[in-house]
């Protein structure tokens, strides 16, 4: 039956959800030079174009429909054919079936969009467009249906993800390490200083973010209960440790505690505990906001010594987030704090740490070689790099016309 | 007539332009420029990375005075542009030709 | 009986589509010149405390309150007499009265606030105020009582409008046609191109009104039920298929998909949708919102070539969007999306296309010509434009003594 | 029991006050020159960061746990012991118990975020932190026992505070009068005029503010019932007169209505409605958003007057709305309005405005008193000041190492 | 070769640069600088109190030509910048020494 | 002394600022300017209608140099700055009357 209280969760998070797109969008856009901003700014709002599109006709299907094999949802629900007004009897079954369906579906949005801050600053559009629609199909999809699909093999197996860890950042973020290795570095790296054109973009971006998660990871829940409100506390509470803890290391390092470090340190943390939110205690949630934080640091900074031009740290913060936040969950889990969830490690369950190890090294695997043989074969038929001429002319003259910037 | 530039700090742009408003100077042209030279430029940090800038922003002030007055104008700007830390800026005179007031076609100095 | 789901439902949407205006007055404060950017903003900020005054001591009562006629309501709800806690009888009876109140009154805001963006960088602030203020008593409140109002004409003649297509974008669009034809062009226009001086704003303020365009065409549901998920959903799908379509045509037609298209085509795709929004299926919001993108394209190149000078496009996007939705409704409604509403052309009910024909034809006629009455009493009383002198200097510095930006 | 209505209701209110610190920091961080723009961002930020994690480590059982003397919660909840997903027998009763820690921890986080503006443009970092730790152990998380918590003497002796005039915004006011007089004016202060660098930024922040002040205000009412249609009812209304009064003030007064000045007024009175939200009608709310309009307007000037650097108006804006507000509840207050709350002065009981005004002498005192000696304090042990050099290259590179905005 | 700098009103660039396009002029520089001058500033408001703003936005034109074409430039600058207001700006003439084309290492006329 | 102004493009600067720093020279100011050429500028599009912009961003360099230099240098910015496509920029050289430094009060070649 449809419960009023549960149902306007669900729709305001998923607006939330929808929302963090548009956060992604100028948090990207604020780090980019200011002729990609543009840019990088549509990348974001076209996934919400494409990807919707792909969600309705077959992605939720894919996803979500009845499962083929534990490995995928069949067609049936092609065009949302069965998906109504009237619950699901499988998922959130207090809530419209639809919304589920769309709050499912700005998760969908979002993975892509994420990605697309590897390659920030020298792909053309259409290629990226069309690698992007192929890769949730490949990708997200089948993932998604892993994890949480009714009969995904991977759930069948008790990995836990509750808001998406291994669908939304881990995926994203070994694509993002996939892209980076295929597309290679911008002209000038390493030679230039590529800095943010418009830090409080940035800032802005990741206050757009933090709010929306809540939607993201207490949405998660599905209904407006006790779990929710853990996710939603635990969730804040990881944010601001990672953001603490990467100023605490960028003072100590550097000297300096920056506004991008905590920026940066806030998403990390939030990135982190996404696949934990509901199943921890907050004193979990700050430990694991604070290992982000480091962790990421660590993994940003290793970048820089690999050489590897991963333009706005998508594998140093949402891969080794998602990565993290897994591992992280397998052995914070508590029974106590989520009885329908797990115990781990600490609670005496080593057994539950190797499942999600199972989890990140299964998902890893599959969406970094499926993401790498999609690039190659999109740059094959349709070139992802932006000509000499046109990168440095930028994203926006050369592939919109437009500049974002005028008196 | 001498066309004078100066490129000095910005945050000392009010007191030059106090110190030529003082001496007479009705007029002068302004702009924002990077300047490039003794002074170190300063260290960023990005993502745990640290990044020389070394463009550093400075004033231009661009005035014509006549002939005559070139010298008390230059001491003018320098006294009221100094700070005696390196990076304080250069002061060049120049040649000019002609100078013409677009509002009424006044020439020479009647034009400043 | 008050429900609390249904109670934070609308409290929330009240709070969504008050942060519609914010985001319009960025979405259009972006395309104007830096010199004109906050007497733009200043317009829909100013709409706030003068249309919500004029609505709690007389609008509300105006276009809710108890029926004369059918065409307007008498003014015995004055100050919000009688407008309570306790739910109404006839509106929105599981929430507030106040709450329901509140809800409305946003639209009423962000209603004259539209048509800002037809005279945008050359008009009066006071006069333009004046303006507003007459515009709401004298189009605004009796229109949405015909079409809302207990009581109303056009509501009992069958005239459907979920959102608003009628009652604030059609409303806004023919004034915005009047404001044109009276103000007259920017100077230098067709001579000097106008171009945005900053599209990162405009694309915040189209994610803001995305955002909030939820709370306007699901909170329209007034309660947190099935239809609000269906809403909720065809709002979504018409706004992403919106930005499809005008990007594909772009790039068809300029050789280049631009980001202010994008913009463009998600405001025309959620404007289309708004009157359709929770009496259709999925399918055809998709397509509602791909007709939504192609229509309004054509909308705002055919001005190009006329010469209006319509700056920010009120008419091309807002106006064709409310008229397109409307008569779309007429085509796509059907009892199976929701069975308090009706069957359209496509479910064998021409009666209903023509309805909605009716509805269009009489809403849009009396809001022009009234609009263009007052636009005229109101010029001859205190002149709309700005002289010449200020409009070079721009509003802010003329009408605000202000600057945007400084270092 | 848990709720499911008020569990989203608090849940998305919580949402809404962790944006009003964005909000909050864009307000600010458009005001200053852009050389500081990021530190004074920074600042806001950091305080998501340094008083969540003080808050659930001790703030909470200070503010809100088991009452010693009337005075403080004593430590007994120390890291959330006890605080889980059953709801409190004392508080919002109906959502989880995290629920409504992480929504009051969303106030203390923004408290002492509002102090920063005041001594905007030339604070060390890690002083301000160490301040800002103090202040909320010794100031916010007292004031919020007395006031809110079960057991609170000034709750007790009868003083009324619907959502923090006293408890938030006179404690930041008087504190920011503290720092100003501790601090000292900024270089050149008088001489140079300090232009707000980026004012669209500003009105996107209080556009922000004023769409989360919902969640503040209404939310306070911790259920989603008609208080909370009320409160967000008059919220609303006292925010638009706010806007009105200033704009018509600052027109008679300098000639112009001002966009930074819509903003001024929309905050003033919001921040003034604070305290009475809950308890008073909407005709009451609109009186109280016009005198906080004029008030605050004529504190800013008298300001200007004295000679004091409170840089961004912490005080006249925050202090004296915080003042005029409870007073303001203490003249109408009416329990027509809210059963629950009390009658004030224009309800014939004149004892309640003496209560009310010995609550904000007493805050007022204490606040300003321990304030002051706090930034003595820190001031000997870590000079609060930036040296001479630093602040003249700005906050941003001197004490972030970065710039805002390149190209 | 004579350097011309003009000093005009921002919203008068599009008429100068039509002006002496028709004069077959093909190149010149602009940038974008603040004017101090006979012009009376602006006042500001901010909360409640007034600044005035001294500086004023004006457009700096810079074109190099041919010595015998001076006369004809200035006086096409003159008209198209020409407002008849206080503020229409100045122009300049100042020597130029040599001109070299970066693309082909031209010098003097034919670089320009 | 003479002053070279040297109008290049923008990413081009990187490259003629190591050059210049391996000849020697140690300051110079520049400046972001918009250059009006043979360079065709770009088409944008607004809302389906396309739009020609003429002004195309260059960066403007300003060095003084004592004359001995003058060719060195400016053979220097010309070879670093070229890429051979129309727009590559010019260089001009302007006589100098004097030079002071502020910070020293300086004069002449000691100033640079
Ligand atoms: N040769 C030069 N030509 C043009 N501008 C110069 C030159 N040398 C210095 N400048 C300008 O003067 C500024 C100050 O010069 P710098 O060498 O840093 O300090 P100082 O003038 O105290 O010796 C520089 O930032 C630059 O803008
Ligand atoms: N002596 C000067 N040197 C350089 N620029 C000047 C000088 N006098 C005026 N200007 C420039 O010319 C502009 C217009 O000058 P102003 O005195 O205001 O009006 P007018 O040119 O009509 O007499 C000023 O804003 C300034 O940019
Ligand atoms: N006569 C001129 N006076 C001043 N600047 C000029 C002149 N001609 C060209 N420029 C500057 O040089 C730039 C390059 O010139 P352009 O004619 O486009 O190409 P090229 O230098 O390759 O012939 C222009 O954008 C402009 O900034």
């Amino acid at each position: 039956m449809i419960q009023a209280g549960d149902t306007v969760f669900i729709l305001v998070s998923a607006a939330l959800v929808l929302l963090m797109t548009l956060g992604l969008a100028l948090f990207y856009g604020g780090m980019v030079r200011s002729k990609n901003v543009l840019g990088t700014i549509l990348q974001s709002m076209a996934m919400i174009s494409v990807i919707s599109l792909e969600w309705v006709y077959i992605g939720y299907s894919m996803a979500f429909g009845p499962d083929v094999g534990g490995l995928v949802g069949n067609l049936s629900w092609f065009g949302l054919q069965g998906v109504g007004v009237a619950p699901s009897d499988q998922y959130a079954t207090t809530v419209p079936h639809l919304a589920f369906m769309i709050y499912q579906c700005m998760f969908a949005v979002i993975t892509p969009a994420l990605i697309t801050g590897a390659f920030a600053e020298r792909v053309r559009f259409w290629p990226f467009v069309f690698f992007s629609l192929g890769w949730t199909i490949l990708v997200y999809n089948p993932v998604c249906h892993w994890v949480w699909g009714q009969g995904g093999w991977l759930a069948a197996r008790g990995v836990l993800d509750f808001a998406g860890g291994l669908v939304v950042h881990l995926t994203s973020g070994v694509a993002a390490l996939a892209a980076v290795l295929v597309i290679g570095p911008r002209k000038g790296f390493g030679r230039e200083s590529f800095m943010p054109h418009n830090l409080p973009m940035t800032v802005l971006g990741t206050g757009l973010l933090w709010f929306g998660w809540f939607g993201f990871n207490a949405g998660s829940a599905l209904a407006a209960n006790g779990v929710a409100a853990t996710a939603f506390v635990t969730t804040h509470l990881a944010g601001m440790a990672g953001l603490a803890m990467w100023l605490l290391i960028e003072a100590k390092h550097r000297g300096r505690p920056t506004t991008l470090g905590a920026a940066s340190g806030a998403i990390a943390g939030l990135a982190t505990v996404t696949p934990a939110a509901g199943f921890i205690t907050t004193n979990a949630a700050v430990l694991i906001g604070l290992l982000a934080g480091a962790c990421c640091y660590m993994a940003v900074s290793f970048k820089n010594r690999l050489g590897y031009d991963d333009s706005l740290d998508v594998v140093g913060i949402h891969g080794v987030g998602g990565l993290l936040g897994t591992l992280c969950l397998g052995i914070f889990a508590s029974l106590k704090a989520n009885p329908a969830g797990a115990d781990g490690l600490l609670a005496g369950n080593p057994a539950f740490f190797f499942t999600q190890l199972f989890g990140v090294a299964v998902v890893g695997i599959y969406a970094f070689a499926v993401s790498w043989g999609l690039l190659k074969l999109v740059n094959a038929v349709a070139p992802l790099r932006l000509s000499h001429e046109a990168e440095l002319s930028g994203l926006d003259l050369s592939e919109h016309s437009e500049t974002a910037y005028n008196t | 007539m001498k066309k004078i530039e100066a490129i000095i700090k910005p945050f000392k742009l009010d007191d030059v332009k106090d110190a030529l408003n003082e001496l007479g100077i009705k007029g002068m042209t302004i702009s924002e420029v990077k300047g490039y030279g003794r002074q170190k430029g300063h260290k960023e940090i990005y993502r745990g990375a640290e990044y020389v800038v070394d463009f550093i922003p400075k004033v231009k002030l661009e005035l014509i005075v006549a002939a005559e007055q070139v010298d008390e104008v230059v001491e003018c700007i320098r006294k009221s542009a100094l700070t005696g830390k390196i990076g304080d800026g250069k002061i060049f005179v120049l040649p000019v030709e002609e100078v013409i007031r677009v509002r009424t076609g006044e020439k020479g100095k009647e034009a400043i």
